[in-house]
């Protein structure tokens, strides 16, 4: 529908993009022939994983990733704006994602932000080259918008931990080196003090993992049961005690508050909009082509405004000026809330577009789109329940963004 | 739509719906076999199975009566009315009752709408009692559910006709005995055929349904050759459009059923699930979704029950209101089952829960005869008399 | 759009409809020239007030009103349904609405329910004939929402009591002879058993009536300052401190959950959708009727969808078994959220149909429908928020009907 | 719309929309002025009043150099772009700046679009320097503002031309020494016409506006005869759509604004007021429908200033744009309002509670220059090719 600007860019970053650009068209691998996950949240089989770690490793040996992160670390210490620029391109290539998103995009940020010089070293480059998984360990089955009701425990020993306790919708945990995982640490401390933040290796014995069926009837994310699995006092990140702050900042890396460094995208790209409109071009309903009803192509265009009115939000974030003065925060902090739910009416319009044909299923031959729609559908709502519900994201903007009182 | 705008205006309904006690009975008796006879474990031992079609449980629905309901006692059925059939299927959508039901009913409608006495005579004891598996085919590739959309042919050979074509989302499509089918005759009229099987010419591919409850499938009509009198001597325009309405009628009960369940699980989840030391039906973001899923559901009731009053009192308003009933609870039903999936949070994401049956199911039952979207557009020409 | 059934009705109740109807076309009173309230909450002018009390009144000597209150109170002690059918035929013939609206369903049915026998007997006929009028005062300017909250009180004396406080939104106020009462008779008691629910002689000394303005500009409705007004022992209605119970008897009346007795109407009648229609086969956009735009066709479905499966509902709740046994109260508490809203709906959209002229107001000689459609969108926000806003609504109907937590 | 749909898919912006400190100035000083000059209790007092075109205050807003913001320096005015005009529009839409300023703005871009320099040179320095009230006449009965709808007439006669026509919902119509209109020659073409007032074959007659804020006037043109170089003499059709293009970015912008008091009047309620001793904006059913309405806001906000930064870039997208500003704006205004009142109860009922103000407006933007409706329809040709 629209690309990024590129007229005001200045020479340097222009002649950047050209030459990414040219590397894509060069470099994008071939469609495998099997059926590829829609996002990480869908990665099951091996050969899935292997696919999208060695595009992931192609990437970052090219020099186009973690091109923000210091050099010392396996970055190049660019400007965010060439990381982005990368984004952009990636996107618009149609390129496979980054399948270590986890690492990329929350763990490692994090561990920029509190780790230590040894922990710094130790696990940036590997997140980088897609050597190493990441996974997250914070929800449980009785903690999920109330996070911090965690019950997991890692009670000390002479050498570092001993974990005990049950993560749910642990994405990537089936291939996962590291789990960023929150635990109780202290008892009798006020609920959220309690709380402390480490990095876990998912090779320690006492740890099970178990994969979850999602509503797709796929695979992709999984429960860790841990009966007292040990990690070792560098597990630690920050200070004991420190986890539910070090949490809220991963959480906002997640949710796109922050902007997302390393590489991957978090918004629905322009090119869905696009799909929904290709679809309406060849889908006949009741005779005509369902482009051709002014119903629907009103329903699209309401989309296509949000998407785009999202998208420039996206650049004007960057704005200070072009923000509210009195709540600098407000258009990052929405930014999950509404691509999620966007996302959600978009497929969930293209089932309508569908009509009949939307009946049929993954693995049907005459599925349209190999049945995608209604696939991606059920999908988006890993996105407005995952990484905080959108009635969570509403209590957040509510209450930091505009002042509200806590509704709890 | 086949009535005149200027009768279609007046959606009479027989105050307080002709409702009697029989009704109340059947809804009762109905609820308390399907509670019995599958609980939702039981439903997910079938779906998770791909058993779309249990006979066994068909045969004890067809002893029940529930085939031939609607179908006079003449031809075998129990001859009750429309407003009892609803109630029936919006029993069955509460528990999402698998089968080929809704392909045997409207097939039934067919018949009895558009076929002559020897043909009734023929085929509907056999469909009343549920020994004869019967469907309808009421779509081809493309979608269209208007006759103007049937471009399979029927030409007219020595004592007989050859059928060709293909036809999508036949309900039963593979386990029928008999597929009630519309072709185009070389003088473009369409006529419905009613086709026994098997039939060496007529192929049946199961699609993988959405919905593994309905077992549909694609069936290829390459030159099937049947007698003259397979053809159906009404009027096909007539049972075609009665096949219509009476299917949006049973899918509108159908899916207020359905949405029901829905709104029952999460009032139920909202009640056990406690976050922030509080049963989340504390909170108004979990609450007003329920309430409002409620309030469309007792709109969409209305309009479906309205509307089988409508149809057993002939009324010329019945299409109207059983467009109207498709085209509210299809989206009440879908909505419901977004919420739901959405109120149950991470664990409705799962196939453990049970909502995820229910999601499938509206997503069918939008698609099928016609959506909202579709809907709205032909009710737009009653209400503005054009 | 649609009329209401007549095939399956008893002859005798045929035909009383076709007299009521007959009677209609004869009596109807011709339009007086002058503008007139769109509802009850909007009676401003004397001869506002005094056409409408006039046509009342013409009603009920034609034996119209209170068919269903008994004989010895002014009434006729037929069964509902004889009302029900005057009720269908007021709407149907458009004639104007019958302005003791909160006397015929609110305070009448409640001092019917609660009242003793003398005073039955003195208010109940002079409601039905208008010679006295009725207001409410149950909200004051902290207690809206949370009415339980209120502060006027009822402090006892030797024959009566002394009434100390202020009321607001008291439609009719200034024409009222009397007023439902809800006022704190003891202080120490729970916050709901200190009210106690009184017939309150508008006319006592220490009375002061001050109109307010809508949102339209318009006045209609009151704020009643108290300063220590006297009213009688025979003003209690009810015992002391059960005035909570019976103002919710009264609200389940003004809400339509209990249907309406004595005769007025409360859905929004079929006709604001023909009316809207109407208006689209009228009014031009962009060179062509707003009739023949699909995407306004589609929309005005909609609203006319949700208004027939709303008429059907109120024929449905009369009949058990077409209702949920486990919610028998479903239906009817959800009637005035659904109509009100609807009703927004309905002004709201028909203001989009317009047009540009829907920037033309009141008193505008080019203003089509002499402006009625903005008018009645914002008289729309009286229904959503009089008689408990729609907000109060879905609370009473998560935890009545369907049994979840209080928020509160 | 006149783009071609290849170019208009390109909907650039340029990076970082050009936002320089000079914005930043722009908005803190519109802000410190509006606070003081008008806060909410002098507002109502000339909305109250009728007094919807103050004198005074259009001449210190003048003074500011507001009128002539965009027209070039050669014409008088300040020469700063769209975006700048943007953060204006926004700022006074928060306070409902009452007055003829959209018409002076748009008579201005028609001027320059559409008009030869003798033309420019005659009008706009007064137009920039707000001595010279103008206006533009975008509307006819039957509410069309393409240029299709144009059923006004001029006719040649010798020297000169005879205007025949009727125009409404013209912003300061009755106070404008010039009005620029468009008119239909016998050979079909349209022309944009400035004419000076008085005439006096031109009456204008107030309207009553749901809006007190705006000065809106019908204006009959009962033969005007106006002269030879009355015609501005530029591309017509092309002025006409930058008037309309520009008038959808202004009234998105100002829209902004609007639903941004709104949104600030709501929070601060939600805060203040207690009902069930809490502050109701503990309550889910407060709180969601505020942060609808800031999320709203924001994009509503994000598409404004892209549109005017598409502008000042001439990038071919800018109608594209400006049309979804205004689409969304407008629905975004229009929301805000809806759930403005009802969160403030009946309080919000009240001619007392400011939001009613806001409101009026609100109908008033969303009416103007094509509604939601309206774009959306445009936007689809752009969307699907055609």
């Amino acid at each position: 529908m629209s690309t990024r600007p590129e007229e005001t860019e200045s020479k340097e970053n222009a002649e950047f993009r050209r030459d990414v650009r040219a590397w894509m068209a060069a470099n994008k691998p071939a469609h495998p022939g099997f059926k590829l996950p829609q996002s990480f949240l869908e990665v099951e089989s091996e050969r899935q994983f292997e696919f999208l770690r060695a595009w992931q490793r192609k990437v970052y040996d090219a020099g186009y990733l973690g091109l923000d992160w210091p050099a010392e670390y396996g970055g190049k210490g660019d400007p965010l704006k060439r990381q982005r620029i990368v984004s952009q391109e990636l996107n618009r290539a149609g390129a496979p994602f980054l399948v270590n998103v986890i690492g990329l995009q929350w763990a490692g940020p994090t561990i920029l932000a509190f780790g230590t010089e040894e922990q710094k070293k130790r696990h940036l480059q590997p997140i980088l080259s897609c050597e190493e998984i990441w996974c997250q360990g914070f929800s449980e089955p009785g903690a999920g918008s109330d996070l911090a009701s965690l019950t997991a425990t890692a009670e000390p020993t002479a050498d570092g931990w001993l974990v005990t306790g049950h993560k749910v919708w642990t994405t990537l945990a089936h291939v996962a080196k590291w789990m960023i995982l929150l635990a109780r640490t202290d008892q009798a401390a006020h609920k959220y003090a309690g709380i402390s933040y480490f990095l876990f290796p998912m090779d320690a014995p006492g740890v099970t993992v178990q994969p979850l069926v999602k509503m797709t009837g796929e695979g992709g994310f999984n429960q860790v049961i841990f009966d007292q699995a040990p990690m070792p006092k560098s597990a630690l990140l920050g200070q004991l005690g420190q986890g539910w702050q070090i949490a809220m900042t991963t959480l906002t890396f997640e949710r796109g508050a922050a902007e997302g460094t390393g590489g991957g995208q978090a918004t629905p790209s322009e090119s869905s909009i696009r799909a929904v409109v290709d679809l309406a071009q060849r889908v006949r309903r009741e005779g005509r082509f369902a482009a051709e009803d002014p119903v629907i192509r009103d329903r699209l265009v309401q989309l296509w405004i949000q998407e785009e009115g999202l998208r420039l939000t996206g650049q004007r974030a960057r704005v200070a000026g072009l923000n509210m003065d009195d709540r600098p925060l407000a258009t990052r902090l929405m930014n999950k809330l509404v691509y999620s739910e966007l996302g959600q009416n978009l497929t969930e319009f293209a089932c309508e577009v569908l009509g009949p044909d939307a009946a049929l299923w993954l693995g049907d031959p005459c599925a349209p789109d190999k049945a995608e729609w209604p696939r991606a559908y059920m999908n988006s709502f890993g996105v407005t329940i995952g990484g905080g519900t959108s009635e969570v994201q509403r209590n957040i903007i509510g209450e930091r963004v505009l002042g509200l009182p806590k509704t709890k | 739509m086949s009535t005149k705008s200027s009768q279609a205006l007046r959606l009479e309904v027989p105050t307080d719906f002709g409702f009697t006690e029989e009704h109340a009975l059947l809804r009762q008796e109905t609820r308390r076999f399907l509670n019995e006879r599958l609980p939702m474990g039981e439903l997910r031992k079938l779906a998770d199975a791909g058993i779309a079609f249990d006979r066994g449980l068909w045969k004890e629905i067809a002893e029940l009566g529930w085939v031939g309901l609607v179908l006079p006692e003449s031809m075998g059925g129990a001859g009750l009315g429309w407003l009892h059939l609803a109630i029936l299927l919006e029993e069955m959508g509460r528990r999402l009752v698998p089968g080929p039901f809704l392909g045997s009913l409207l097939a039934g409608v067919a018949l009895r709408e558009g076929a002559n006495d020897a043909q009734q005579a023929r085929w509907c004891p056999g469909i009343a009692s549920g020994d004869l598996v019967a469907t309808i085919a009421l779509t081809e590739a493309g979608g269209a559910f208007e006759t103007s959309g049937v471009a399979g042919t029927a030409d007219p050979v020595d004592g007989g006709w050859v059928l060709r074509g293909r036809k999508t989302h036949v309900l039963g499509g593979a386990d029928a005995g008999l597929v009630v089918a519309p072709f185009r005759e070389p003088s473009g009229a369409v006529s419905l055929f009613a086709v026994e099987t098997p039939n060496a010419a007529l192929t049946a591919e199961r699609e993988t349904c959405i919905d593994a409850t309905r077992p549909t499938a694609r069936l290829s009509f390459d030159a099937v050759r049947v007698a003259r009198d397979a053809r159906l001597e009404g009027d096909a325009a007539t049972a075609w459009n009665a096949v219509l309405v009476r299917g949006c009628a049973a899918i509108a009960a159908e899916s207020v059923g359905g949405a029901e369940s829905v709104l029952l699980t999460a009032r139920d989840y909202a009640i056990a699930r406690k976050q922030f030391d509080r049963q989340i039906g504390f909170f108004q973001a979990i609450k007003y979704p329920i309430v409002d899923m409620m309030c469309g559901i007792e709109l969409a009731r209305s309009l479906a029950s309205g509307a089988a009053a409508a149809l057993d009192a002939g009324s010329p308003g019945a299409e109207t209101l059983a467009r109207m009933a498709k085209a509210h609870a299809s989206d009440v039903f879908a909505n419901a089952v977004r919420k739901g999936v959405q109120i149950h949070g991470g664990y409705g994401f799962t196939w453990d829960c049970d909502v995820h049956y229910f999601f499938r199911r509206a997503m069918w039952s939008r698609a099928m005869l016609g959506d909202a979207i579709h809907q709205r557009r032909k009710l737009a020409d009653v209400l503005f008399d054009r």
